[in-house]
């Protein structure tokens, strides 16, 4: 029972949505799961919200180290709930000025707004910016040319680095641009590079990928594949 | 450890130090202005209008107080009845010092304390991520611990309002969640199949509780089984029968020349281009086959699929390395113009000033 | 047909400036003569919404094309008219409403007083104007709409975007090049559109899904009867022996990272089992393998399979569950404290293997610097450089599940990376073909063949 | 001296990284200076596939990404509301990712409401907002836009928005423009909507896509390009090259616009403005020129106003960025180099790895 359910689950709702592919007529069931689904990701942000909790509420409760910032995840958590569900501050839709929550979610000058702007926006693009200087210190200290596989990754990387900026156009600027080496100009190398070679490397990685990726679904839809099961209980 | 705590006071000291000097010289720095507006909106029966078909009747909507609907046929009551607030455009210093020029003692535009306030707490936490650079700090943990704890928030109250009112509820109860949220909804009976996600959802959660794990399996199975279904038809069409179509190119590629005839130089390129490509496919290809020994001329061709492969990881290190980049610039920006004010590159508070307070004139 | 539906915008454009020119010139030239025989039908076999009209070919040495025209639906005609009927009585009441406004002004009421006293004449107007509105085609009448534009040479036209089950009339018209036009001929009895049981268009991509399905099931059941499947020797592999036992010799520890995804992440499952070979070396070694996790699920299926190694090692007393735990799901506070316990441990051999994202770049960077000896396998496209310039050996993409399957043993992942290689033949064959074709079309430019490079190319492998 | 450059602290080297990102953005910053642009064929095609749409036409903007790329991604996603508003264009906004709203509202802010005030909400341009579910809404949207946008983000009903009367499904629109940086994004678009019911030789009235996406997704975009992507705009660069195609552009257009004001026939002037709008001077000589007799002092004052018209900062983001990549891009190669030449040098004495 706990185990044929689920697999009979996952069967009906894949065919159904590879059926929907080929015959018209059932296009609307594809539509149908597909919406389920997407309310289904929506439920997985309150999962994900009851997680944190979870994990956080117990550390301060074991006053693990560090307990005191769980506290302060909690407190930004609550309170984002807080201004988020309840619109606080949020004016309504001047469509229907007399249903309060009417409104946008995320109306500008409201608290979640300003949560949003002023805390969730620099640190998440902050946290982010902070690999240019880990790439950097990784160029000089790990990559190394160590033999031919290496100098081609670097040499391209080299390419790249120099012909998407203005550098590539003063470096190689002297071949003429309209001679039979112009293809030779940085530039316009680090754009044939890009079109032929990672072109190439990348098709055959994409197919190797699809294949992959359809012998997978084929077995999990079949239920050869149930190692997904195994993170249930 | 002393000198560690020691550290940190003399380096915050001095920055505090820098920014009180920074603060007094020219403009000032990280103010933000806004310009409140009072809008207004009256609840009005409009008639259908002239020529418009037997069976339209007159309708009672909210509209603005100072439109022509509202002018014509909203009656005295429902003009007491108005509904009005105050909205607070943000707008750049520059109106604010030119409307200050204009009247010392103006109130149009104002400073916005939340939002000044905001952009320091922005610029603190920006500082405090870079700090982990140096090593790891309670600054960064705390910013870190904010960054978790609101984001978590926020996607929950997005989906929650976004998802699961117009998707769920609006479907399983309409008429409630168009009295409440969505008046705008159309409303047309309950949809009794989407039950089924209800249930899945609760399912879901229940993974929350301590017993019973094994019933978050279900709606697991559905997710599952959905993205399966999906990716085996998408992928196949999309990635692979798709990429094939396109590999399929002539290895000779005849270029007409302007004058007519072929344009031999052109055609040479072009040909080369299209085997380089061809040979690069196939010779990843066999690298990632694995149903025979990389012996010989396989071995060969193999070898040449790994090239390509590091060309490939080459332009993809390149582009990587260029999108790490933009981002620091882009946070450097934020520091730079809406904190520091140290420059104004779109114009927020008046060329002249931009290049005159980094010298800390003006 | 598809030619002549193609820049579709443009020879409109065309033909309306040919009406343009005649208009202008106002000179009466011999119009074409109306097509014939026009016929409609829903064409079979698609997922509806699209009708075929036919014609017999106009005789007519300036032809220049046939713009097919349809009819507007019952619903379509009420709503067209109820907006041009509202505009009209618009137009004719606001004016009346002006002109009271302008009187009542006049007598001494205020202006904003006055468009509001206005308001009973206004109606008046309105109803007055609305009375006296026409629709420009009277009951019963078609009334057309352009649907397209066909070439001269064409004789059939597919009418797209039309509701399903509505009945529609078709009508064709000839036009030549200097923009005269013949009447338009309309079809004897309406058509509609309906959606086949099987969309044509999707039966080629249902076979191929069906062959390469078909053959990873077949290699499946064959791995299954327990014929043994050969995989090549994947070099990364005996690279990890190496690596555990200089780590015994340095008398260091191994450290072992298996992703940052959880276990519904397909790279994360690969890495369970690549660390479950690494784990029973370690063992044979007595080597010490520390394994941090960024998720709670991951530490359980690691600490089962090492445990499972050390086993089938004969060396369960020496396993320690306490070396395989979970840190913090948090992505940089995960990599924050790998990185720290790296460099204060400094372990003689790094393993990544999974599921990486931005972190990969650090990891691999502080490994290098503390000079471990570094072996990663991933599938992420976009960590893969970082990996590659600075490891001394990376499993890339499917080698990495590769190895996986070939550690696992197990007959269904064995079974189907076969069925997987199978689909690359099958690719490398269409390329070769293909691209012959392609070549001798392209240099001989014969039609025949260029046309089953373009048959292969959007039909059997388009879509 | 190797020994030390061998075990040298790392925070020196972020400190190097700092400045020459930190620095160039400063100098750019006060002199407003920006390096030319040669813009490369994809971002060209991109700037084609969105010119050669009529007026009217409706173009799909769906802008999946997060704050965290917004660096890379804001200048293309400002570049493309500002030509599709130039152009004229019926732009519909939607988003994939929780934050993408946010995204959309800023650029209406920025570039709509600023500097197109005439658009009208609802009949120009419509915000959809942002749905969960990843492909799946690809999926669904394609062929029923209604089923999951039964409302706008402010709540109205689409019944009620005059722009979304004709629109059906996704293929009802004339081109798909995808700004995205990560999953879902621009892989999922070309794989759900493009693929199967895009412009394709048996669908040749279908809609085109084009995508700008971060650098670290660019490189796996390259292999769908033209069949299932007309053109793509990768990382910052790409924002740039398209930045200034379409800044070059809309000058031209107010040229154009300002000598017809002057009483010039269209053609005529479309031909004048492009040769104005490559140089700058040029309005201006042929002012004084005879071939401007015609015209009255008022329209030439006009003219040179429009002619030689700063661009706003806000066009030139990504242009400007360019200058700290430039350096940065140095520093990277720089260190690549000497880290080897240490390494081997090292290794050749015998020292440790």
């Amino acid at each position: 029972m706990r185990r044929t359910v689920p697999l009979w689950i996952t069967a009906i709702a894949g065919v159904a949505l590879v059926i929907s592919a080929f015959l018209p007529a059932t296009r609307g069931w594809g539509e149908d799961v597909a919406t389920w689904f997407s309310i289904l990701a929506a439920v997985a942000f309150v999962l994900g919200g009851g997680n944190l909790l979870k994990v956080h509420l117990r550390k301060i409760s074991d006053r693990q180290s560090g307990w005191g910032y769980s506290s302060i995840v909690l407190a930004c958590f609550f309170a984002t709930l807080w201004v988020g569900l309840f619109k606080v501050g949020v004016h309504p839709n001047p469509k229907y000025p007399d249903v309060a929550y009417s409104g946008q979610t995320q109306g500008i000058g409201s608290p979640f707004w300003w949560l949003y702007e002023y805390a969730f926006k620099p640190l998440t693009s902050t946290m982010f910016a902070m690999l240019a200087f880990y790439v950097a210190s990784a160029a000089f200290r790990a990559f190394r040319a160590k033999n031919v596989e290496a100098v081609l990754l670097l040499g391209t990387a080299f390419i790249i680095l120099l012909g998407r900026t203005f550098a590539g156009v003063v470096l190689t600027g002297w071949i003429p641009a309209d001679g039979a080496f112009a293809g030779l100009r940085l530039e316009n190398l680090s754009v044939y590079v890009m079109q032929v070679f990672n072109t190439a490397g990348n098709r055959a990685i994409i197919i190797g990928i699809a294949l992959g990726i359809a012998s997978t679904s084929l077995k999990i839809l079949l239920g050869i594949d149930r190692s997904y099961l195994g993170s249930g209980d | 450890m002393n000198a560690r705590v020691l550290a940190w006071t003399v380096i915050l000291l001095i920055a505090t130090a820098l920014l009180v000097w920074r603060a007094s010289t020219g403009l000032g720095m990280a103010k933000v202005y806004v310009e409140a507006e009072e809008v207004s909106f009256v609840e009005v029966t409009v008639p259908p209008p002239p020529g418009a078909a037997a069976d339209e009747t007159s309708k009672t909507l909210w509209l603005p107080a100072d439109s022509t609907e509202v002018r014509r046929y909203a009656t005295p009551a429902q003009r007491d009845a108005a509904i009005s607030w105050t909205e607070l455009q943000q707008v750049p210093p520059k109106a604010y010092f030119e409307a200050q020029a204009a009247d010392p003692n103006q109130t149009a535009i104002v400073l916005s304390w939340p939002r000044t306030i905001g952009i320091w707490i922005a610029a603190i936490f920006t500082l405090s991520i870079f700090s982990f650079l140096y090593r790891d700090n309670p600054f960064y943990r705390v910013a870190e611990a904010v960054v978790v704890g609101v984001s978590a928030g926020y996607w929950m109250v997005v989906g929650f309002w976004d998802v699961i009112i117009p998707n769920l509820l609006g479907k399983l109860m309409p008429e409630f969640v168009k009295a409440n949220f969505l008046p705008g909804l159309n409303a047309t009976g309950v949809e009794w199949a989407y039950l089924v996600p209800l249930v899945f959802g609760i399912m879901l959660v229940w993974r929350l509780m301590p017993k019973g794990g094994w019933i978050s399996l279900w709606p697991l199975a559905f997710i599952v089984g959905t993205t399966a279904g999906l990716r085996m038809v998408g992928y196949i069409e999309g990635d692979f029968l798709s990429q094939v179509s396109s590999s399929v190119i002539p290895v000779i590629n005849p270029i007409e020349a302007p004058g007519g005839g072929t344009d031999v130089m052109a055609t040479i390129w072009a040909s080369l281009r299209n085997v380089l490509l061809l040979a690069g496919i196939l010779a990843c290809l066999t690298y990632f086959f694995f149903s025979v020994e990389h012996k010989g001329g396989v071995g060969k061709i193999a070898r040449v699929g790994i090239w390509y492969l590091m060309i490939t990881f080459g332009a993809a290190f390149g582009f990587t390395v260029m999108g790490r980049i933009a981002l620091l610039a882009a946070r450097l920006e934020f520091l730079f113009n809406d904190w520091l004010w140290l420059i104004d590159p779109t114009d927020q508070r008046g060329v002249a000033n931009a290049a005159a307070m980094v010298i800390g004139g003006v | 047909m598809n030619g002549s539906t193609g820049s579709l915008r443009h020879r409109m454009a065309t033909s309306l400036c040919g009406l343009a020119v005649v208009v202008s010139a106002g000179t009466a030239l011999a119009a074409p003569p109306a097509p014939t025989d026009v016929r409609a039908a829903d064409v079979g076999f698609d997922a509806g919404s699209r009708i075929r009209v036919e014609w017999n070919a106009v005789a007519d040495s300036n032809l220049a094309g046939y713009s097919v025209f349809r009819s507007l639906t019952p619903g379509e005609i009420a709503a067209a008219d109820r907006d041009s009927r509202v505009a009209f009585a618009t137009a004719a009441s606001e004016a009346a409403r002006k002109a009271r406004a302008a009187e009542l002004v006049a007598e001494g009421v205020a202006p904003e007083d006055a468009d509001r006293q206005a308001e009973q004449a206004a109606v008046e107007a309105g109803a007055a104007a609305s009375r006296e509105w026409r629709p420009e085609t009277a009951e019963g009448e078609i009334r057309w709409t352009l649907a397209g534009v066909a070439d001269p040479v064409d004789t059939t036209f597919d009418v797209d975007k039309l509701e399903d089950a509505e009945a529609y009339s078709f009508g064709v018209q000839a036009f030549d090049r200097d923009g005269a036009k013949s009447p338009i001929a309309a079809t004897t009895a309406p058509a509609s559109s309906e959606a086949s049981a099987f969309d044509a268009k999707r039966l080629p991509l249902f076979l191929m899904l069906a062959l390469l399905c078909g053959t990873v099931l077949l290699f499946i059941s064959i791995a299954r009867r327990g014929k043994p499947l050969k995989i090549r020797t994947i070099a990364g592999l005996a690279a990890v022996e190496e690596a555990v036992g200089r780590a015994t010799e340095m008398g260091r520890s191994v450290l072992y990272i298996n992703g940052i995804q959880d276990m519904d992440d397909l790279q994360t499952v690969a890495g369970v089992n690549i660390l479950g070979r690494v784990a029973k070396i370690a063992a044979e070694y007595d080597a010490r393998v520390e394994v941090p996790t960024s998720r709670s699920l991951v530490m359980t299926a690691a600490r089962e399979t090492v445990q499972g190694s050390y086993l089938s090692a004969g060396r369960s007393d020496n396993y320690n569950p306490d070396l395989i735990y979970y840190v913090t799901d948090e992505q940089f506070g995960f990599v924050a404290y790998v990185s720290g316990m790296m460099v204060r441990e400094k372990p003689a051999a790094c393993f990544y293997m999974g599921a990486f994202f931005a972190e990969s770049l650090i990891l691999a960077e502080t490994g290098n610097s503390i000079g471990a000896i570094q072996i990663a396998g991933t599938a992420m496209p976009s960590q893969l450089p970082f990996f590659v310039a600075a490891c001394d050996y990376t499993l890339i993409g499917e080698e990495f599940f590769a190895a996986s399957a070939y550690l696992s043993g197990q007959p269904d992942q064995l079974g189907s990376l076969k069925g997987q290689d199978m689909g690359k033949l099958l690719v490398g064959a269409i390329l070769l073909i293909g691209v012959a074709m392609a070549t001798v079309a392209a240099v001989t430019n014969s039609e025949t063949i260029s046309a089953g490079v373009s048959f292969l190319k959007n039909t059997l492998l388009g879509t | 001296m190797l020994k030390a450059l061998q075990n040298l602290d790392r925070r020196w080297i972020f400190l190097l990284m700092g400045l020459a990102v930190g620095v160039p953005i400063l100098v750019i910053g006060i002199t407003g200076r920006t390096f030319p642009e040669t813009p490369t064929p994809l971002a060209q095609s991109v700037f084609d596939a969105v010119n050669e749409l009529d007026a009217g036409d409706k173009v799909l903007l769906s802008f999946d990404y997060d704050p965290a790329s917004e660096g890379e991604l804001a200048p293309m996603a400002t570049a493309f509301v500002r030509h599709c508003a130039q152009r004229k264009l019926k732009m519909y906004f939607m988003a994939l990712w929780p934050v993408g709203p946010r995204m959309v509202q800023q650029n209406i802010r920025r570039v709509i409401e600023q500097d197109y005030p005439d658009l009208v909400y609802g009949e120009d341009y419509v915000d959809l907002g942002f749905k969960a579910g990843n492909e799946a809404v690809i999926k669904v949207i394609v062929t029923d836009l209604r089923q999951y946008f039964t409302t706008d983000s402010k709540g109205t009903p689409v019944e009620e928005i005059p722009m979304m009367r004709e629109v059906r499904s996704v293929q009802d629109m004339d081109l798909l423009v995808n700004v995205s940086a990560g999953y879902p994004g621009s892989k999922e678009w070309v794989l759900y909507a493009s693929t199967p019911f895009g412009r394709s030789a048996s669908n040749p009235e279908g809609f085109q896509t084009v995508a700008g996406c971060t650098g670290v997704q660019a490189p796996l975009m390259y292999p769908y390009i033209p069949k299932q992507l007309a053109g793509l705009l990768g990382a910052i660069k790409g924002a740039a090259e398209y930045e200034f195609l379409v800044n070059e552009w809309v000058r031209e257009q107010r040229i154009a616009e300002a000598l017809v004001a002057g009483g010039m026939a269209e053609a005529e002037a479309a031909d004048l403005a492009t040769t104005f709008a490559k140089s700058p001077g040029a309005a201006e000589e042929w002012t004084v020129s005879g071939a401007a007799a015609s015209m009255s002092p008022e329209a030439k004052s006009d003219l040179i106003r429009v002619a030689d018209a700063p661009i706003p900062g806000k066009y030139l983001e990504g242009q400007r960025r360019m200058g700290p990549q430039l350096v940065a891009h140095l520093l990277m190669v720089l260190l690549i180099i000497v880290g080897n030449v240490i390494f081997f040098m090292s290794r050749k004495r015998g020292g440790a790895r």
